[in-house]
């Protein structure tokens, strides 16, 4: 772009973003939006942390949503990763290994910590995954082939559940006369449990799969 | 004006920035960065706005975490694009005519 | 009279798909399986002409035969058999038979001729749709159907020269569709019925909306007269002279021409009605517009050595006596007009297929090679002079009667100037056929032919030989028993008699 | 009381302005492994702003997958990227 | 109608495809089988959705039980069933064709992406919660573009590039947008949000960033810059699905919110929507015309068609529910059509191995069946009678002459005059010979088949005009705040 229109272009979002800061300040004030309602179901809920409450009950269907959103990413790498070299990153960090090796572990207790503590306090599924995944990220760094070594069968298969165990018992609950993801409310926390530990464990799989290369399932086999 | 707001605004910020580099920036990687701090201001936005109010809407914090998995997705493929792009073109840059 | 509603609702539909499904399945044949082609043509052609035997009869004895279908909302698909329609009826489901067995002959061992006689069935289809439309969207469906099935023919040899034509001919009809479209939806805005009545439909429209009137009518006028290759529309005629000849003949005495006049006259009996439209102030134009068409393209006919492209320029000329009859506004310039629609498919589709046997026999195209001609072929060369004399308009072939009642109508609204239209244009029509007779009777030939076949039985084959012969019987026929009850002319003066005495 | 407003005001500004600042730099260096490098601090930083607007989850997500993974895919994209293969076509 | 079992249930729209995806995964062969059988059940179940709908009207489905606002709505009506049934018909021609098309290695990538992509968008139709539409189109937007990459030649890799930076940022305005909005109204649901006043500078400036989001989406002229290259570089079942039917996922939100939630704005900016549409056919149109390949030029014609969508937009302020019928008519001949067409140009590029226009060789007397395609699929391009295009046409011209909107009455005829144009450009060199370039490789039956039934339903939506007009209608989609009668 020349310098006449990088500086037109640049005006004009100037422009829309004043306008659009005069519009926010605008928003009128609704007295805590849908909190008033969240509180009064999440005895319902089967947890007693709010958002929790949200990702894996009110809106589960987003959550669930959003796990195939990230099974899907999957698909694409995997659909582009014909041709590009899984070639290791040759960083040297050797020195680390010992403190990897320490770390990891600790990374498994904090991800089982988050899964556990999201009932009631800020965690979940997602961030325990994430961490998950950040151990399997550390583990590549200093011994790339770890994963095709030792658990790469195991870890294909767990790229799924996630979604599965969710989609189950979303299904389940339909049979039991309710709604899509209705959980019976006597069993709720415990379902949702389940449902958070099989999609801490395929995000954490999808994640570091997505960083450390592509899966070598079906056809590939 | 309350810090919530302010926030806001930076928010907002964020999102122009962002959109300003995805559109005067050649190179794919800094362009996928700018969609991802486009990303970022959205979700200030949305949760700043539900810190206006003394006690804090939990759904748009739900909203934003669904927001921040589907944006890690949505970047691993885009990076993953751009290394074929590379591999393809030689240049991580779109070169032929197209957009802006 | 009393006829079984059932049946009387079947049989437009039977008479549709008594060539789209042969066709359908034409498409679906082999090459190579020639004679269960055959058999389906012919079945198909013949069951046509049952069934068209029937309605006469029928329709004779004011029975009703109508089916509808909802194509949109309130605007019903509109199959019904009438008077007008079934002249036009009977004209295609005669000429496709003889047409067929013509085209079997002509394309024998020629290639892709499942393709050709598919699109050939659908291309018959699409003219009976017209001729049975019983309002203008479903008359516009079958038209632009008609446009769609024909295109394939004409580019059928495949050459560039073809793919020309083929051009020519869509630039030409799709606009014509467009301009048919727009008048359409426009005139059911004001009226909210398309549908073809007697005295017309839109005569009690309130005076404000006249002037959108005439555009509309200008529009639809526009739209047909490109098929009935009113001036300036015609540039496309001539140009598909490439189409094997069937498909000249086809397009030329029946299919499409046909199909435009037909739809002027519907668009002014049975939308306008043809008093309404006269009060409009819009006939006037039409006839001048129809007179010099017959003048000019007599006069460009003259200037032809190709035949076909002669033979089109004189089509030029003649579909426009039908426009003119209808557009004097007098029931017998009417019936003139009407009559016309027969009498020339007639004439002229028996001069095509003798072009077109002049070509497969002897590679005679051009007019300065047909010398002595009729030594050779006298059959066909009999046919041909048949067919030219009526065209000429000498007593008693077919078109005398259409000429004769097309000056007395003049005369009856006194419109005297037409006679002057009419001479010349019957000079200028024995001035380019009369020579081409001459050559072939009383002129030696000049050496061999240029690509002479023989044939065991005849001049040429039988296939190719039948069929004029008995066009040319029909379009004397046509003259010598104008007055038998159920020839074209009686028909013709039921037609007018309906639309312009009935309350 | 009104110190610790202020004192809060100045660091919501501070930290504000420093998201900002760190966005443009990230997107606007023509160094490659600098902008990724200032990703991840723009994401570090917006932790700190979740747990400001008492995002305490968000802000966990942050750190665990806005900072911490994609600046891992990131830096492992650019480490292919810096050894582009000779640019061969890949069949269908 | 028929009785329907309960345990038809629009959650299964999402599930089947979703199971079928992940088995298309892990399984090491017959994957194809899989799609099909898949693409096929969910017809089916449409089927039974829209016999339901049929006997008893509309409903919605809370997910969770908890109900908007708190929860999310699944809901069923007219316009949502014609729309599902589009996506399962069109699929169901699209996956026969991919089922002979792919290589095995190609099938493997194929499939999984395929049937998650029917997956979201069966989602996308069934939402009406606009955060939740935000990740279904997130899902749609995803999948296309990894379809399109799929491919792995230069040309498609720079496309499915730009592709994706479009949609992302589509993406990124749209829920900005949603933002706005549900912190004036404390909710994402539509009716909801169309029920509650929402102060005018907010309400203007959501709708804004969120039309603004799904016009890229759509590809609306000037935001049509990414679909040729994108569409014509795919691989030819995936063009088929990216023009019959993702860039119609966008719109389907956009008139929603247009009837749910804006209407009052909607009507402002109709006229400018009007005009880029007209543009867009002419533009669109023109440029095809200008194509020397044959899937740029049905590309270039998939511009031009959408442009038809918002060049009715002003009709509807005073034309109602009788224009969108038109325009949803419009919708679906243009689905049928247009996947047909890319698949005949497949098939073209598959037997000659190019695809340009000049040197098509005979086409007609070596695919019959592809040629015929083609010529059933342009007459509705074109808009002649009978088919669908035409139908639409026709109530579209007849709204706007009977509004006195010429402008709209001339693009529409002179957009049909262009396609013809384009349309027999293609054609009439499948008549004549062109000449030959390599050895013609032979094309599976099924490949041959496909198009041709799809391009014969375009046809047929001319005679059931009616039919769809009414299945349109329960529910009354087009009359706003309709919905929370349920």
């Amino acid at each position: 772009m020349t310098g006449m229109l990088r500086w037109a272009f640049a005006g004009l979002l100037a422009l829309l973003a004043v306008g659009l800061v005069s519009v926010v300040l605008q928003i009128p004030e609704i007295g805590g939006g849908l909190r008033s309602q969240v509180m009064a179901q999440l005895p319902e809920s089967g947890v007693d942390h709010a958002v929790t409450a949200v990702l894996l009950n009110f809106r589960g269907y987003d959550t669930f949503l959003e796990l195939v959103v990230l099974l899907l990413a999957l698909f694409g790498a995997w659909g582009l990763s014909d041709s590009i070299d899984e070639a290791q990153l040759d960083t040297d960090i050797a020195v680390l290994t010992e403190l990897v090796a320490f770390l990891v572990p600790v990374l498994i207790l904090v991800a089982a910590y988050l899964l556990w503590v999201g009932a009631y306090s800020p965690g979940g599924a997602f961030q325990g995954g994430a961490v998950l995944a950040g151990a399997g990220v550390l583990l590549s760094l200093c011994d790339p082939g770890w994963r095709s070594r030792r658990i790469e069968r195991t870890a294909e298969l767990l790229l799924v559940p996630g979604v599965l165990v969710f989609l189950l018992v979303g299904l389940g609950s339909m049979l039991l006369g309710g709604q899509f993801l209705e959980y019976p409310k006597d069993i709720a926390g415990s379902l949702i449990l389940l449902i958070e530990a099989f999609a801490m464990l395929s995000i954490a799989v999808t994640l570091h799969t997505l960083f450390a290369g592509t899966p070598r399932v079906g056809g590939d086999r | 004006m309350t810090p919530a707001q302010l926030y806001a605004l930076v928010g907002i910020g964020l999102f122009f920035v962002g959109l300003y580099a995805l559109g005067v920036r050649r190179h794919l990687l800094p362009r996928i960065l700018a969609l991802n701090i486009m990303g970022s201001g959205v979700f200030v936005v949305l949760v700043a706005l539900a810190r206006r109010s003394s006690e804090v809407d939990p759904v748009p914090h739900a909203m934003v975490i669904t927001g921040i998995v589907v944006a890690v997705s949505a970047t691993a493929l885009a990076l993953r694009l751009m290394l074929r792009v590379a591999h393809a073109t030689g240049s991580a840059q779109l070169t032929d005519t197209g957009d802006d | 009279m009393i006829i079984n509603p059932a049946f009387s609702a079947t049989l437009p539909v039977a008479l549709v798909a008594s060539s789209l499904l042969p066709g359908l399945i034409i498409f679906a044949l082999a090459e190579e399986s020639v004679r269960l082609r055959t058999a389906l043509n012919l079945l198909g052609a013949l069951s046509k002409l049952l069934l068209v035997a029937l309605m006469l009869w029928g329709v004779y004895h004011e029975a009703a035969f109508e089916t509808r279908f909802e194509l949109l909302p309130g605007l019903p698909l509109v199959l019904r058999a009438d008077a007008l329609s079934l002249l036009f009826i009977t004209l295609s489901a005669q000429l496709w038979f003889l047409t067929t067995i013509y085209a079997v002959g002509y394309l024998e061992g020629s290639p892709h001729r499942s393709r050709f006689f598919g699109f050939f069935s659908l291309c018959v289809t699409a003219t009976v749709g017209v001729a049975m439309a019983g309002n203008l969207l479903t008359f516009i469906l079958f038209y632009e159907m008609l446009t769609l099935s024909t295109y394939p023919l004409v580019v059928h040899r495949g050459t560039a020269v073809a793919r020309r034509a083929g051009e020519a001919y869509l630039l030409y009809t799709v606009l014509g569709g467009v301009l048919l479209l727009l008048g359409a939806v426009w005139l059911y805005t004001l009226t909210g019925t398309l549908a073809f009545r007697p005295q017309g439909v839109v005569g009690d429209l309130d005076a404000r909306h006249h002037t959108s009137l005439i555009i509309i009518f200008v529009l639809l006028i526009g739209g047909l007269g490109v098929k009935a290759a009113l001036l300036p529309l015609h540039g496309w005629l001539p140009k598909a002279m490439v189409a094997p000849a069937p498909v000249s003949a086809l397009l030329h005495a029946v299919a499409v021409v046909k199909a435009g006049a037909f739809g002027i006259v519907r668009v002014v009996y049975d939308i306008f009605g043809i008093q309404f439209a006269a009060t409009l102030g819009v006939m006037m134009p039409l006839a001048w517009l129809a007179s010099a068409t017959i003048i000019y393209g007599s006069v460009r006919a003259l200037f032809q050595d190709d035949l076909k492209r002669r033979l089109a320029y004189s089509t030029v000329s003649q579909v426009s006596y039908i426009a003119l009859g209808v557009a004097l506004v007098g029931p017998l310039a009417s019936v003139g007009g009407l009559v016309h629609l027969v009498h020339q498919g007639l004439m002229k589709i028996t001069l095509f297929f003798c072009a077109g046997n002049l070509a497969e026999t002897l590679g005679i195209h051009k007019i300065s090679e047909m010398n002595g001609v009729a030594r050779r072929m006298p059959w066909t060369m009999t046919a041909f002079t048949v067919a030219s004399l009526g065209m000429i308009g000498v007593p008693p072939i077919a078109g005398f009667i259409s000429k004769w009642y097309l000056s007395l109508g003049a005369m009856e609204v006194g419109a005297d100037w037409v006679l002057l239209v009419l001479a010349g244009s019957s000079a200028l029509n024995a001035l380019y056929f009369l020579p081409i007779l001459y050559r072939a009777w009383f002129l030696e030939p000049a050496g061999d032919w240029p690509q002479e076949r023989h044939y065991p039985r005849a001049e040429t084959s039988l296939a190719l030989l039948i069929p004029p012969v008995i066009t040319a019987t029909l379009a004397l026929a046509a003259g010598l028993l104008a007055s038998v009850p159920a020839s074209p002319q009686e028909w013709a003066k039921l037609v007018v008699l309906r639309e312009f005495l009935d309350p | 009381m009104v110190a610790m407003t202020l004192l809060n005001w100045a660091f919501d500004i501070a930290l504000g302005s420093a998201l900002l600042w760190l966005a443009w730099r990230c997107l606007f260096t023509r160094n490659l492994f600098e902008s990724v490098v200032l990703f991840v601090a723009f994401g570090l930083l917006m932790t700190i702003a979740w747990m400001r607007l008492e995002a305490p989850d968000v802000a966990m997500a942050e750190a665990a997958i806005g900072a911490g993974l994609t600046g891992a895919l990131l830096m492992s994209a650019l480490a292919r990227l810096e050894r582009p293969r000779t640019g061969q076509e890949d069949s269908p | 109608m028929s009785i329907v079992s309960p345990l038809v249930q629009p959650v299964l729209l999402i599930a089947l495809p979703l199971v079928g995806s992940i088995m298309a995964f892990l399984l090491s062969s017959r994957r194809a089988t899989v799609g099909v059988a898949v693409v096929a059940g969910n017809l089916g179940l449409v089927g039974g959705l829209i016999g339901r709908l049929c006997a008893t009207g509309p409903w919605q489905h809370s997910v969770g039980g908890w109900g908007a606002p708190l929860g999310i709505d699944l809901y069923l009506d007219g316009l949502s069933a014609t729309m599902l049934a589009m996506t399962a018909l069109v699929s169901l021609g699209i996956s026969a064709y991919s089922a002979a098309y792919f290589s095995a290695t190609a099938a493997r990538h194929f499939w999984p992406l395929w049937l998650l992509l029917l997956a979201a968008m069966n989602a996308l139709f069934l939402s009406r919660d606009l955060f939740n539409l935000y990740v279904t189109l997130e899902l749609v937007g995803i999948a296309a573009v990894a379809l399109t990459a799929m491919r792995g030649q230069r040309d498609a890799l720079v496309a499915a590039m730009r592709y994706l930076l479009t949609t992302l940022l589509g993406s990124m305005s749209y829920l900005l947008g949603v933002a706005l909005l549900y912190h004036s109204v404390g909710s994402v649901d539509m009716v909801l949000i169309g029920e509650t006043p929402v102060p005018p500078p907010v309400a203007a400036a959501a709708f804004a960033l969120m039309a603004v989001g799904l016009l890229l989406k759509t590809a609306l002229f000037p935001f049509h810059f990414w679909l040729p290259g994108a569409h014509s570089s795919a691989s030819a079942p995936v063009s088929a699905a990216l023009s019959a039917l993702v860039v119609k996922v966008g719109f389907y939100i956009l008139l929603r919110l247009w009837i749910e939630v804006f209407p009052a704005l909607a009507d402002e900016i109709a006229g400018l929507l009007g005009f880029l549409g007209g543009v867009a056919v002419l533009w669109g149109s023109l440029q095809a015309i200008l194509q020397q390949r044959a899937k740029m030029l049905v590309a270039y014609s998939t511009v031009a068609q959408l442009g038809y969508f918002f060049l009715a937009l002003p009709l509807v302020a005073a034309g109602g529910s009788r224009v969108w019928g038109a325009i949803v008519l419009l919708v679906l001949a243009h689905a049928l059509a247009k996947a047909a067409m890319f698949m005949a140009a497949g098939n073209l590029l598959a037997f000659a191995g190019h695809d340009r226009i000049r040197d098509l060789d005979r086409v007609v007397q070596r695919m019959p069946l592809t040629a015929a395609a083609l010529g059933l699929a342009g007459v509705s391009i074109m808009g002649l009678p009978p088919s669908g295009g035409f139908s639409g046409k026709w109530l579209l011209l007849q709204a706007s002459l009977e509004q006195g909107n010429w402008p709209i009455a001339l693009v529409l005829l002179l957009g049909g005059v262009l396609a013809a144009v384009y349309v027999f450009k293609l054609l009439e060199h499948i008549f004549t010979s062109g000449t030959p370039t390599g050895e013609p490789r032979a094309v599976a039956r099924t490949m041959e088949w496909a198009p041709l039934m799809l391009a014969i339903g375009a046809i047929a939506l001319g005679f059931l005009t009616t039919t769809v007009l009414d299945l349109l209608a329960v529910g009354e989609p087009f009359v706003p705040g309709r919905r929370d009668d349920y």
